[in-house]
């Protein structure tokens, strides 16, 4: 499909996702903050659309917005809203905070300034209609399939975690 | 069985029939003791119904009835005593779980207390109520008018 | 206006879905169809589950607006649109009021990929399958905050049952899925497809319906997903989030009017969307029975006659309903609605009877009964079953349906590469 | 909750610690929801969805029909126990009446007694059936409601076509019936009979053996024969425990002893093995029915009786097996027209003291299903 409006997209997905952005760690109600990162997550779906990467933006909505973020809301809905709302929004760490946003920030600015330099301008190649068998092809394929044993491995990293919660909550197995 | 108890303890218990059913009246002090060796004794296991009826010209204005039961016997019993106004019986929720709500509405219909009751308080009025209805001075039509109000917010009281 | 024709014709012979072609207008009238289509789906869903609810429990049902209560549906839309909309004091707000949109929004969205034929969709994915479930596992997030934005104890529980036991049944559900979409790719290339319309053309080109392909692994798959999916839609018997003699109502305990009737659209749109999964996935979507086997001008004909049949039926039992309806002037306004509700169907079967029109209707014509199918189990399981409890509900989603799931789905992939690469393994 | 600390009224283990600091949840259920039959209120602690123990709150529809009675004359008070089990009102007036013939030293003539019978043992099935519908939907299968609704119906009639009256009958008369039987009363219940026979079948397909059923009610609210009669539960809930115990032949009233039937038991004492029970209890109680319609004797049907009732001074406390247990009244008379303190030992009211036992450690949906097999009544809790 032909783009269209791509400017209009781009910067009305990233000012969404800023906003949201802002509201997660302003709200002082849990559950907000949760559906405002529900907010950013699909606004950063939107974004992995425009860049013709429709399997990452389907499983970043599955995972992220339909899946992991269920979890948190079901786990903030537990907790007593009444008393994490009295309690300070902003701790001692602060200054850390800042100095670590300083830096962030001056990277931006400074790729944003030297960008150019710094990473080669290329073709971005529109991979739509083969997109998700190009994910395939790289993560399992016969030609490229490099990161087979990385993605098992993570796999079986997520498997020991699931495992450990489960002997942490359970009182007899 | 009921002439061994009379046996025992003589005035303080009077067994009686009246069309084939038998009960008797224990003086109050008797009364844990009695019930306790029914139950455990004579295998009264079930407590059918605790009630109490009220004679108000009486000294001793209350009846109090327990109803029993025997599943070994096939034999009904009722115990019953006098109490006076204001006099307390202890409770029996330790050898008839049952009587627990039974005493908690003897309670609520007759003002009679029960000691060592786990949680005596109203149980068909609603708490607060004043007044206890079952005794005979108080009318048909007489109500908690004051409770209906604020609770109900009904002025006439009706 | 020739042209106009010319155009709408040439449209509707390509091969391509509006979406596909980046065609706005044609986007944009087949949302609008699509819409009105599931609006009336709805409503007839509505009107049909408490008639045959009713008929099975040994009563009438609605019969007192309209005959035979044909209009109770709309009499109920304009009750509760007119209806007192009650927000709790203590209620979050703005959730409160977003919640019943984000259900009904993600219940729609999730048909821009529902293929009705093969250029009769809004849009024609190469995520296509993804796409369904991610949206459709949007919706228990409205549910969980309208559950949790009552600030009530009865919805809050409704929506923590809801949330786990979506997520849980997701990924069963999910397997299933997968080993569908891994039978796409037993053909000659080994490449399947996640797209909807190619999974259904896939069917096509395999001869066989994916219920019956390596039989019976097929089949567990479809059981699995059609367990699933009544879980997944909230749907008796796993109804527990909205349990009535439990929660009251679950997480729409305190709603009322418009908000409530969004729950109730978003309830039976889900519904028809994880039937239009179902049937895409291993019905064979929009294909009639047996497209290759009965080939051929005279069965194409034959064929194509069905939608036309359906509906003069259905006008006969309108008509046969109209001579049975009681001769008292009371009645009279009823008896001639209902004949003219007849004749109306009669009008759609001629239409359907002309030739151009039975071509391009046949197509839809097929997913939309088999979809019906689908929606007359859930009213069966309604009327049969009792409601699972939380726990045995947790233990059939995971000691029963996952470990099912994926050994269907090791199995299907074992079998299916075999049978790709020794070919005559089913004919030696 | 208004005091954490609920009281037990068995030696109960204490009730378990969450393990992560959860909070509990306190959840009203109740007075208006509809699973509690009517106007109970359970006020039920919570970890998550299990629970920690139950308090009910009773009493919304207390009329005070034990005061009526002291100001009523013993007539007049009869229609008023109907009010009480208003699904079993034969079975109420029943109770009453045999307890004030007692007083009187009075009994009802056989021909009385047979009808007695048929008509107590058609509100029997009537009782049940509205029990298995309400139970049944509250756990989640609508349909055998509409089933058990239907057939229903049919003692209905029998009983308008009796007594004009169908849910408060008020069909005996101290001392007898007041109205003989109209012309056709026997092959109407012959019909019903005839009629009923297959309708138990029938629900006993769609339940007995549906999975979810089982898994519903198998293992759930069970409660032993000990703790049974420690906290007096009667009728089909102690049947389900295992004690083979039921006042028509214990201790045989009415002419009970001259019909033949089966006390169903149970082993577990779960909700699958009362639901069993009652089911059975139908089929008998249709045994019954079959055995005193063929042997209704002719003769009169009502005692004599003076017009103005005075029982001599006493008192007497007669039970009954009504439908949901021992029904008794215990009645003291002072001689006058009216009783001096009519005492109702209602089934219902006791039964239900042992949901917080039965519901302790289960889970919400648990609690449904167990309030559904006791089987309550509110105008009888509360009277």
């Amino acid at each position: 499909m032909a783009p269209v409006a791509t400017p209009f997209f781009f910067y009305m997905l990233s000012g969404i996702m800023l906003l949201g952005g802002i509201v997660v760690i302003t709200r002082k109600n849990a559950v907000h903050s949760a559906l405002a990162l529900i907010v950013t997550l699909l606004a950063q779906a939107a974004l992995y659309l425009m860049l013709y990467a429709p399997f990452v933006a389907g499983v970043q909505i599955i995972l992220y917005a339909g899946g992991i973020m269920v979890l948190f809301l079901f786990v903030i809905m537990l907790i007593s809203i009444e008393r994490s709302q009295k309690e300070r929004q902003f701790n001692k760490q602060w200054l850390v905070g800042i100095a670590a946003a300083a830096a962030l920030g001056g990277l931006f600015i400074a790729v944003y300034t030297k960008g150019k330099s710094l990473f080669p301008e290329g073709q971005l190649t529109y991979a739509e209609a083969g997109n998700t068998q190009a994910v395939a092809d790289l993560l399992y394929g016969p030609h490229s399939g490099m990161y087979m044993f990385a993605f098992e491995i993570a796999s079986l990293l997520l498997l020991v975690a699931i495992i450990g919660a489960v002997v942490m909550a359970k009182k007899r197995i | 069985m009921v002439a061994k108890f009379k046996r025992e303890y003589g005035s303080g218990i009077e067994p009686l029939t009246y069309v084939g059913q038998n009960y008797m009246v224990v003086d109050r002090s008797l009364i844990p003791e009695i019930l306790q060796r029914l139950r455990d004794e004579e295998q009264f296991d079930y407590c059918v119904d605790l009630t109490a009826v009220h004679y108000p010209k009486r000294e001793k204005q209350f009846d109090v009835v327990w109803v029993l039961y025997s599943f070994s016997r096939n034999e009904r019993m009722r115990v019953k005593t006098q109490i006076a106004d204001g006099e307390s019986l202890s409770s029996s929720v330790s050898i008839w779980p049952t009587t627990n709500w039974l005493e908690r509405e003897v309670f609520d219909m007759f003002g009679i207390k029960f000691d060592g009751h786990p949680d005596l308080k109203r149980i068909l009025l609603p708490e607060g109520w004043k007044g206890y209805p079952l005794r005979k001075d108080y009318n048909i039509l007489q109500q908690d008018s004051e409770w209906v109000q604020i609770n109900l917010g009904i002025e006439s009281g009706q | 206006m020739q042209e106009l024709l010319n155009y709408i014709s040439s449209y509707l012979s390509s091969d391509q879905t509006p979406g596909g072609a980046g065609n706005f207008l044609w986007a944009l009238i087949y949302i609008l169809l699509v819409f009105a289509g599931l609006s009336v789906a709805v409503i007839a869903m509505n009107w049909l589950e408490r008639k045959i609810l009713a008929h099975m429990q040994v009563r009438l049902g609605p019969m007192r607006v309209g005959p035979h209560g044909l209009l109770q549906p709309f009499a109920d839309a304009l009750k509760l649109l007119l209806k007192e909309d009650i927000m709790p004091d203590e209620a979050d707000k703005l959730i409160f009021w977003v919640a019943p949109f984000i259900v009904t929004l993600a219940a729609f969205t999730v048909f821009v990929v529902v293929p009705f034929g093969p250029t009769h969709a809004i849009t024609d994915m190469n995520i296509g399958i993804l796409f369904m479930l991610g949206v459709s596992s949007l919706s228990v997030l409205g549910i969980v905050m309208a559950g949790w934005a009552s600030n009530s104890h009865y919805p809050l529980i409704g929506a923590l049952r809801s949330s786990a036991q979506m997520v849980s049944y997701e990924v069963a559900m999910g397997l299933a899925v997968v080993s569908a979409i891994l039978m796409t790719s037993l053909n000659q290339q080994g490449t399947g497809t996640l797209s909807m319309i190619g999974i259904v053309e896939a069917q096509q080109a395999q001869g066989t319906w994916f219920v019956f392909k390596l039989f019976p692994l097929g089949l567990i798959a479809f059981f699995i997903f059609a367990v699933a999916m009544v879980a997944e839609t909230n749907r008796a018997p796993f109804d527990l989030p909205e349990a009535e003699s439990e929660l009251t109502a679950g997480f729409h305990t305190e709603y009322s009017g418009f908000r409530w009737s969004l729950f109730f659209l978003a309830e039976y749109s889900a519904m028809i969307a994880v039937s239009s999964i179902a049937v895409t996935l291993w019905m064979g979507g929009w294909l009639r029975p047996f497209p290759n086997a009965l080939s051929g001008s005279t069965w194409n004909l034959v064929f194509s006659l069905f939608p036309g049949i359906t509906f003069l039926f259905l006008a006969g039992m309108c008509f046969y309903s109209t001579a049975r309806m009681p001769k008292h002037p009371y009645f009279r306004i009823q008896t001639a609605g209902l004949a003219i509700f007849g004749a109306l169907l009669a009008l759609i079967a001629l239409v359907l009877f002309i030739p151009a029109v039975r071509v391009r209707i046949q197509d839809i014509y097929w997913f939309c009964i088999k979809v019906a199918a689908f929606m007359y189990l859930y009213i069966w399981y309604r009327g049969t079953f009792p409601r699972y409890r939380f726990d045995q509900l947790m233990k059939v989603g995971w000691k029963i349906l996952l470990p099912m799931g994926l050994g269907v789905l090791i199995l299907t992939a074992f079998f299916g590469l075999w049978s790709t690469t020794h070919t005559n393994l089913w004919h030696p | 909750m208004t005091d954490s600390k609920t009281f037990s009224p068995l030696d109960l283990d204490t009730p378990e610690k969450p393990y992560l600091d959860a909070n509990e949840l306190v959840i009203n259920m109740g007075p208006q929801h509809p699973a509690t039959h009517g106007v109970l209120r359970v006020i039920l602690r919570l970890d998550g969805e299990k629970v920690l123990g139950l308090e009910c709150v009773i009493g919304y529809l207390h009329r005070g029909v034990e005061k009526i009675a002291e100001n009523r004359t013993y007539t007049m008070f009869n229609p008023y126990v109907d009010r009480m089990d208003y699904v079993a009102a034969v079975s109420n007036g029943l109770g009453y009446c045999e307890a004030v013939e007692k007083l009187l030293n009075v009994e009802a003539p056989p021909r009385a007694q047979y009808i007695r019978v048929i008509l107590t043992e058609l509100n029997r099935i009537a009782s049940h059936q509205l029990w298995l519908g309400t139970h049944a939907l509250d756990i989640g299968a609508i349909t055998p409601l509409f089933y058990t609704f239907r057939d229903r119906e049919e003692i209905l009639k029998i009983f308008e076509k009796y007594c004009g009256a169908r849910l408060t009958t008020h069909a005996f008369r101290i001392g007898g019936l007041q109205y003989e039987t109209y012309n056709g009363f026997e092959q109407d219940v012959k019909n019903f009979i005839s009629f009923f026979k297959p309708k138990i079948d029938e629900y006993e397909e769609l339940l007995t053996t549906n999975r979810i059923w089982l898994e519903r009610t198998k293992g759930v609210g069970v409660i032993s024969g000990k703790d049974c009669i420690a906290l007096g539960v009667t009728g089909p809930v102690l049947r389900a425990s295992g004690v083979k115990w039921d006042i028509r032949k214990a201790q045989p009233y009415a002419n009970y002893k001259n019909f033949e039937f089966e006390i169903p038991t149970g082993a577990s004492g779960d909700t699958y093995d009362r639901y069993m029970v009652r089911m059975i209890e139908m089929r008998q109680s249709v045994r019954i029915l079959e055995q005193a319609v063929a042997g209704i004797p002719e003769g009169p049907i009502m005692a004599k009786v003076p017009k103005v009732m005075k029982p001599p001074v006493g008192e007497v406390y007669h039970s009954i097996e009504a439908p949901k247990g021992e029904l008794g009244y215990f009645i003291v008379s002072d001689g006058s027209t009216q009783p001096y303190r009519v005492r109702v030992r209602p089934p219902s009211f006791v039964n239900l003291q042992a949901l917080d036992l039965m519901c302790r450690g289960q889970l919400v949906a648990d609690v449904i299903a167990v309030i559904g097999t006791l089987d309550i009544v509110l105008g009888e809790v509360d009277r």
